[in-house]
């Protein structure tokens, strides 16, 4: 259950997804939406804090997102994807949603 | 218990910088409506929404209303509760001394006059979002 | 389940108007229900009747109308958002003395409280914003 | 010197309509001139009469409107992002059959071959922005 | 030298992500109508800008318009300098392959089809900012 | 004379002012307004960042802006600080202008 955390900026342009996982505990998890996906390539400047992240916390990136913004290959390990059938799922699954934006 | 008396954990995140936005402002707004609701009422300055607390906030030079005097009325409506996270302070070189002293009077204490402003790290802060119902962002 | 969300940017310019609303209509077709949808700050934009996107482009507030109607779905436009950004319905006008209104059907301007009734009722608050 | 100002943000939800307002002014005062103010994106949404801003608050579009009639400056508002954000003249409400139009005196419709234009013919052109 | 033969050099800078905002869009709007004016023109991608390239977007899970492909319609519009910063890149694990492939055909040069995208530094692209008359950002 | 660079955001919520300051030659100069003031502070993550721009290049930094967010006191030493007039004089002492949005 616990809380679910959505994440919808690049982690360029914001501390939002950097500040989400000093926050979140283990055990929760995290959905990035929107220019949040690009976090969840390989390659980038922020794979070593998903990496970390994802030692003891789930986390998910919205196909839809990933696919218009044509880098839905070559992600990180771990990541999850779903649709936005699965976004609803994650919010009845998890206890109350926090949207870091 | 009737519909009227579910009381819900609300936590109100502020992650944005006043006046380049309107986000400070309008998350205000919302709190203070919020308090005539009797929820039980968090407020959370994480990253640059710890910079809506700093003291001396004079708008005379971009036109814009000041409605930094307004977080110091939060204590008559009843929140106690302002969380401020260490790490986003020290990551802009502010310490408690920058912000205003906000109060607010403990009924559970002889109308004690106490600080709501809270220093929390972001782990202490994570486990205070686990406890909330509702959680708004601005 | 019965859900609220929460939008606070306008159409077009963000995508959390896109996001709010493919989130609505996911949750649909689930089976859950949508207790309000609140337009907030910049949100109360995705309101106006006024617009006309591009033909090749998805219609903003035409969709959220016909999600209204279809759903029975409550959308609220905060009232003092909606007064800075020009957003008025007939009873607006009048009381603000202007002489258009340009709300989109299915929309009705109320107060903040509204909000946070959203947030006490439903199960679940769901922010999309920038 | 000739100033052309581009505006990309709405009043109210992000402070460059203000910069952009104060800076204009300054540079009247200094005895510049401004050769146009274009609005585009969300800055289309500073030209909407139908605004009611808090009594303690500043008056954006108002504000725009009287300072382009004091200094008789073109503000022009892009008819495209204008079209996608339900910003309408008496022409455009015909043209796009809608019931009503929202435009602030001082404002016009026109198209993003203005911006360009004011790009060649000003000596600086300024941006304000999110 | 009349009015109508002054030409200025304009540079698009862009540095937003595509479909989580609506600048690339209307940035690339811009460019389509300013290629009628004759200037000379240059475009910038830098920071997340440079996603605005990438190859095999597809919108169709979120009803927007895919606008990528008009990026390929540039070079017929005669626009032949697309600078893409290369740190930017790097910091994003991309590559030029990663980008769509952008030509023109240079009519100095037998119409000869060339690359209109030019890999550049910082400091290069520091180097063509100061050349400009005009800069439009978005 | 040169290239007058505008910076309106935090540096903690976008990489405008790390992105122009790797581009912005020497001799170029760099104005922080709106949100972009904070980064004018002494004390903060980007600090030696700033330091290191002042080398070669000039700072300065919107008054009205600082004093709004009440963050005034303790600047960086060398930036300076400018009110509206000094900043439509700042673009016309140099040759364009170049917003970092």
């Amino acid at each position: 259950m616990s809380m679910l955390h959505t994440v919808n900026k690049s982690p360029f342009n914001s501390d939002g997804l950097s500040s989400c996982l000093q926050c979140a505990l283990a055990g929760s998890s995290v959905l990035l939406i929107e220019d949040g996906v690009y976090a969840a390539r390989r390659g980038t400047q922020y794979e070593a804090l998903v990496q970390e992240a994802l030692k003891d916390k789930k986390i998910y990136a919205l196909q839809p997102d990933l696919e218009a913004r044509g880098v839905k290959s070559n992600l990180i390990d771990g990541i999850e994807l779903v649709d936005y059938a699965g976004f609803v799922d994650l919010t009845t699954d998890h206890d109350s949603v926090q949207a870091w934006l | 218990m009737s519909d009227e008396q579910v009381t819900k954990k609300f936590l109100y995140v502020n992650r944005k910088a006043p006046y380049g936005t309107i986000y400070a402002l309008e998350s205000l707004e919302v709190v203070l409506i919020g308090a005539a609701f009797e929820q039980d009422v968090s407020l959370a300055f994480i990253g640059d929404g710890v910079y809506q607390l700093t003291k001396g906030q004079d708008t005379k030079g971009i036109g814009v209303k000041n409605f930094s005097p307004t977080y110091r009325a939060l204590g008559e409506y009843d929140i106690q509760k302002i969380y401020v996270e260490k790490e986003s302070l020290e990551a802009r070189g502010l310490t408690l001394d920058d912000l205003q002293h906000l109060v607010y009077e403990d009924e559970d204490d002889d109308w004690a006059e106490k600080d709501a402003i809270k220093l929390v790290s972001a782990k202490e802060l994570g486990e205070i979002m686990e406890q909330q119902d509702v959680v708004l962002s601005f | 389940m019965e859900f609220g969300i929460l939008v606070n940017e306008g159409p077009y310019q963000h995508q959390a108007a896109d996001s709010a609303y493919l989130f609505a209509k996911a949750a649909l077709e689930k089976g859950h229900k949508i207790y309000r949808i609140f337009f907030y700050h910049d949100g109360v934009n995705n309101g106006t009747r006024l617009t006309t996107p591009p033909q090749d482009d998805r219609n903003i507030v035409e969709r959220w109308s016909q999600l209204a109607e279809e759903h029975d779905i409550d959308m609220v436009i905060c009232v003092a958002a909606a007064q800075r950004r020009g957003i008025v319905d007939p009873e607006e006008m009048k009381r603000n003395g202007k002489d258009a209104d340009n709300i989109a059907p299915g929309f009705r301007i109320s107060g903040l409280g509204q909000l946070i009734e959203a947030g006490i009722k439903a199960d679940r608050l769901v922010v999309f914003g920038d």
